[in-house]
């Protein structure tokens, strides 16, 4: 009988990293040690734990990370205080890749690039962000601003300072909701902090964070005269099947699982306000 | 009676009294009614209802209506009375917010006995006398009003309004309860594997719709157990018959020394399970272990099952039963 | 033409059910059937509708999707699918039959879902013309001809009988061995069985629904309509008219532990319940409105944007049947179809 | 261990206990050595008002063969009133699931006190014997979690 996606494989959790107090970073391999497929950046995997749950999770590493797949997963439900719970040499199963990437082989291709993120939702961008560093000679320059709570709740803090803040051509710049003692950066929301970046227009946008932080970020931009055509985000659902039959990720016509997870804010115009 | 429950609204509405009229509102064909707000006296004209295929107990919905703004007057047939006392027993009306108006109720039709009289194709449909006239696709056809009743309209157990501000007709009086409770004598005289296998033919039809549970003005928890993910319960189809019995085993519990006997479960369940019957055997079994009691007789009776006396039967009593 | 007597139903059937399961429309009690699976003596319904549709065939209320052993911390997963016995579903009606086809845009489409196509693939449909439709009925809004199902076999009724004919391969396959049983008649009889058939359609109440207010890229148009509160106030959010719906796919995944291993299950699940959207992080539809919009936005909509302008309903009218509250399809493109300047 | 003599079946017993009285029963059963069967299964609650009639269920679901509910005697409950409403809910839950046709025996409401060891072992024997004699479960069972195990097989002893 033919594969069927429905039906997960088992993987071994390899290394587990406390990125935050709440956001684990899992590396996953397959039993034989290997990367248990290939995929895009902005591509999900359905994870789950047997008798506890499934649930879509963003692939934060890189295709470029040829030995291995990571998730970055924050803790704030029933499958994920699960997850949290895992140990290196614990499996869990895995399907995927689902969903339509950010076009990291098109549009992207030459321009100039402005992320933005807030909290764990560095973590889809983390993908995109390692593969243009790995592809540097692909793509101009790279501006990344990201916010958090605190500077603990900083995903990825330690990558950030070691290898995105020198790689070549990188900006990094980084900000936190309050100010706090050992912390010289920026103080302050994020959408406040890309109005005063003032970024240039040429820019094409990736942003992902709190749906609030999304709405009122992607009004700066329009303000400072961003075109909803030069800016991606992408989406978060509750999803069961991630191949668009189990029918509830739906914004309008469009399958966040299928469709998605990544939209040009123009294409989200087009789509109902239900998200 | 229509037209008289329409002026007096388009009255109240009209001096300020109300500012909604929660009511029944005319469907495709002449048994399809929906229970409706109705905000203005045009609307009323033309859409409101009121015969004999209001069955729709409108209680339930005084939940969310009575929380708005502005009172609204509600048009209660005797079951809905019941209910909607209840609910202000368990708190979960604001009273004030709610003009209630009696009406009298000569039974509801069930258009499922119609059609498992044979009849199909039902366009419309007018009372004459003791009759329905109804008009099909393939010709005229009668039914005796009595032969069209709902099961539990032919056991009615009242026709009087436990609660009003207002009574529109004339008061009616509690019905005797023998009837209501010949199927659950009948069941309760049949061995144990006749009741397992009755009740097997029953339950495995059940599609879990859930109908019968948010149709229920007793069932109006916010959060279901069924539907909370945490209580291992939740299960969206049961996929197993344990699962069905459980089912309906735990809703019809949930809602004992609570439910009126308004018999909406039953009405709505679309494979026609008499689900009242296990409603009524926790009925039966409280009046007579724990002395007669009605709920939503009033608002402020206490529910038999978070009160007790000293000498109340044990347990065993079950187990004794029949051996005489 | 092959013409099957009924008092020869019964032998054709139990010839079917030698090569295959057969599944027939039983009475479960008055005006009320379900399919059972045919054994000597099994009296055929010969009403209209079963109370559920006949999707369950291909797509079941709960299916084990896989299974998980958990072995020193090892996960063993098991593939639980096998194939599928052959089986056929007698009496299928037009709208029921044309269901399929609207299924399998879901789940045969890329990715294609296993458990569905090997149902599919083995499942054969015996459909049959309708004779006495219901006031319910409005299939044929939706291009549907309740006197010319879809189908491997088409039965076409004519009261006394049925004019049989094999519209597939596989349905000529099946009835070329049971010829025997049948007759040879004129084709004009079924023809004029047929026209009786849509003589009945034609004076059916439903039958001009304003079809042409829905469909792909309305989305903007119908989605803010004001009346869609009106239409959904009493809305209980039962699953009803989803689980009676022959084209209602929507589901759901679910593990349960035997204690011995975790069965991944699906099961179907209704866009018109509470937690259908609703996430750790909050949910995108949080009242009966919004739910109750996107049922109706996914038949009239959705999915004829997403699928060549088919619409996802095919007028069968069991959720007209079987709502609570009798708000229904036919009542929603009623109202929204009313012109502005009307109201 | 209760052991139906000529099928050898062994049935599975839940037992809910309240903290206060029939657990601390079960618990002197056991110092005085009092045998009572291994197949019977211990949860212990902090009240009989804590079971609810969910918890009965499922226990029938995941495989018990009978359950048994014990309290304090109805007066001595430790918060007073609690077990007077456990007796009103078991006795129609009883109720009910004879009526759906559920063998009435195999759910049973006993009271037994801290100090009554010797009742809480006799209660337990009489109660196993009795669902030993009566066989499995079949009428409220969940299919899916029934033993693939031969029936009968013998647990490990206490």
């Amino acid at each position: 009988m033919n594969s069927e996606t429905l039906i997960p494989h088992a993987v071994v959790v390899d290394e587990v990293r406390a990125d935050t107090p709440d956001v684990k970073t899992f590396r996953i391999l397959t039993r034989e040690g290997g990367k248990p497929f290939d995929h895009i950046p902005g591509q999900c995997a359905m994870i789950s734990v047997p008798g506890v749950g499934e649930g879509m999770f963003s692939i934060t590493s890189s295709p470029t990370d040829e030995a291995y797949m990571e998730f970055s997963i924050k803790k704030c439900g029933h499958l994920t205080n699960w997850l949290h719970a895992l140990e290196p040499g614990m499996e869990v199963t895995v399907r995927g890749p689902y969903g339509r990437p950010f076009p990291v082989e098109d549009e992207l291709r030459g321009k100039d690039l402005l992320f933005i993120a807030g909290g764990i939702g560095l973590a889809p961008l983390r993908s995109v962000i390692r593969y243009v560093r790995d592809r540097r000679e692909n793509y101009g320059d790279v501006q990344i601003v990201y916010g958090a709570r605190s500077k603990e709740d900083l995903v990825d803090y330690e990558e950030i300072l070691t290898e995105w803040m020198s790689a070549p051509g990188f900006t990094v710049n980084l900000t936190i909701d309050r100010a706090e003692e050992g912390w010289d950066g920026h103080v302050g929301f994020v959408p406040n902090y890309v109005t005063e970046l003032n970024p240039d227009l040429a820019k094409t946008v990736l942003v992902c964070g709190p749906p609030i932080m999304i709405k009122f970020t992607v009004k700066g931009l329009s303000d400072l005269g961003f075109k909803p055509e030069q800016i991606y985000t992408t989406m978060e659902l509750r999803m069961k099947c991630g191949v668009g039959k189990c029918g509830r990720c739906n914004i309008g016509s469009k399958y966040v699982c299928k469709d998605g997870p990544v939209f040009r804010f123009d294409e989200l115009g087009e789509l109902p306000d239900e998200y | 009676m229509r037209n008289k429950l329409v002026e007096r609204a388009k009255e109240l509405l009209a001096d300020g009294t109300v500012t909604r009229v929660i009511g029944w509102k005319r469907g495709e064909f002449s048994y399809d009614v929906t229970p409706a707000v109705f905000e203005t006296a045009e609307e009323l004209e033309k859409d409101f209802v009121y015969d004999g295929f209001c069955g729709a107990n409108v209680s339930k919905y005084l939940i969310r209506e009575s929380a708005k703004e502005g009172k609204i007057l509600a048009f209660l047939k005797p079951c809905d009375a019941f209910s909607f006392n209840q609910l202000l027993a368990e708190h979960r009306i604001r009273r004030e917010n709610v003009y209630a108006v009696g009406i009298p109720c000569e039974g509801m039709a069930d258009i499922g006995k119609i059609r498992s009289a044979g009849i199909d194709g039902v366009t419309g449909i007018r009372e004459e006398g003791e009759e329905f006239v109804l008009s099909t696709l393939y010709g005229e056809e009668r039914i005796a009003k009595k032969d069209a009743l709902a099961e539990r309209c032919l056991v009615c157990k009242s026709k009087r309004h436990p609660v009003y501000d207002e009574l529109i007709g004339e008061e009616g009086e509690d019905l005797p309860d023998d009837a209501r409770f010949e199927a659950v004598d009948k069941l309760e005289k049949m061995t144990a594997e006749e009741r397992f296998q009755f009740w097997r033919g029953e339950l495995s039809r059940c599609i879990r719709c859930n109908a019968c549970r948010n149709v229920c003005p007793a069932c109006t928890c916010e959060n279901c157990v069924f539907d909370n993910p945490d209580s291992g319960l939740s299960q969206k189809a049961a996929a197993d018959p344990f699962e069905e019995s459980m089912y309906h085993i735990i809703r019809a519990f949930h809602v004992a020394g609570r439910c009126t006997d308004c018999g909406e479960c039953s009405r709505v369940c679309p494979e026609n399970i008499p689900l009242h019957l296990l409603n009524r055997k926790f009925i039966k079994d409280i009046d007579e272990l724990y002395g007669a009691y009605r709920a939503g007789e009033n608002a402020e009776n206490k529910n038999p099952l978070v009160s007790f006396r000293e000498e109340d039967a044990e347990p065993s009593v079950v187990h004794e039963r029949g051996r005489a | 033409m092959l013409y099957l007597k009924a008092e020869k139903l019964d032998a054709f059937l139990a010839r079917a059910a030698e090569t295959r399961k057969l599944y027939v429309p039983v009475d479960s009690e008055p005006g009320r059937s379900s399919y059972r699976e045919w054994t000597p003596g099994t009296a055929v319904s010969r009403g209209l509708h079963t109370t559920r549709s006949a999707k369950d065939f291909f797509f079941p209320q709960t299916e084990n999707l896989a299974g998980f052993r958990v072995e020193d911390k090892k996960i063993r997963v098991i593939d639980p699918r096998a194939e599928t016995e052959d089986f056929a579903v007698f009496g299928v009606r037009a709208c029921d039959a044309r269901s399929f086809g609207i299924l399998d845009k879901v789940f045969l489409a890329d990715p294609v879902d296993t458990y569905y196509e090997n149902r599919r693939r083995h499942g054969l449909i015996l459909s049959m013309s309708c004779r006495r439709p219901a006031e319910t009925c409005f299939c044929k809004n939706f291009g549907i001809d309740a006197a010319e199902p879809e189908g491997d076999v088409r039965f076409t009724d004519d009261g006394d009988g049925w004019y049989l004919e094999a519209l597939t391969e596989a349905g000529k396959a099946f009835l070329d061995p049971l010829a025997d049983l049948c007759e040879d008649r004129d084709p004009a009889g079924a023809e004029a069985a047929k026209e009786k058939t849509r003589e009945i359609v034609d004076r059916l109440p439903l039958n001009d629904l304003p079809v042409g207010k829905f469909g792909g890229g309305k989305t903007k148009e119908l989605f803010d309509r004001p009346e869609w509160a009106e239409l959904s106030e009493a809305c209980i959010g039962c699953g009803t008219c989803t689980f009676v719906c022959p084209t209602c796919q929507c589901y759901d995944i679910r593990d349960f532990d035997t204690g011995r291993e975790i069965r991944r299950f699906r099961c179907w699940d209704s866009c018109m319940y509470s937690d259908f959207t609703k996430m750790a992080g909050g949910n995108p539809r949080l009242t009966q409105k919004e739910r109750f919009r996107q049922r109706f936005m996914h038949k009239l909509v959705y999915f004829p944007e997403n699928n060549g302008g088919e619409f996802g309903c095919v007028g069968c009218g069991r959720c007209l049947a079987s709502c609570p509250i009798h708000m229904h399809i036919v009542k929603v493109m009623k109202r929204l179809g009313e012109d502005e300047n009307e109201q | 261990m209760q052991v139906n003599e000529q099928t050898g079946f062994v049935p599975t017993i839940v037992a809910f206990c309240c903290n206060w009285c029939s657990y601390a029963g079960a618990d002197l059963s056991g110092t005085n050595r009092l045998q009572y069967p291994a197949n019977v299964k211990i949860i212990r609650v902090p009240c009989s008002c804590r079971v609810n009639p969910m918890f009965i269920l499922r226990a029938f679901g995941r495989g018990a063969d009978g359950v048994i509910l014990c309290g304090c005697h109805p007066g001595d409950c430790h918060y007073t009133t609690g077990n007077y409403y456990t007796r009103r809910r078991m006795t129609l839950l009883c109720s009910m699931l004879d009526y759906l046709g559920i063998e009435r025996k195999r759910t049973r409401v006993e009271w037994v006190s801290a100090a009554e060891g010797a009742k809480f072992a006799k209660t337990m024997r009489s109660f196993a014997e009795e669902i030993a004699a009566l066989g499995p479960n079949r009428r409220l069972e969940d299919l899916r979690v029934r033993k693939s195990e031969p029936e009968g097989r013998v647990p490990d002893a206490e």
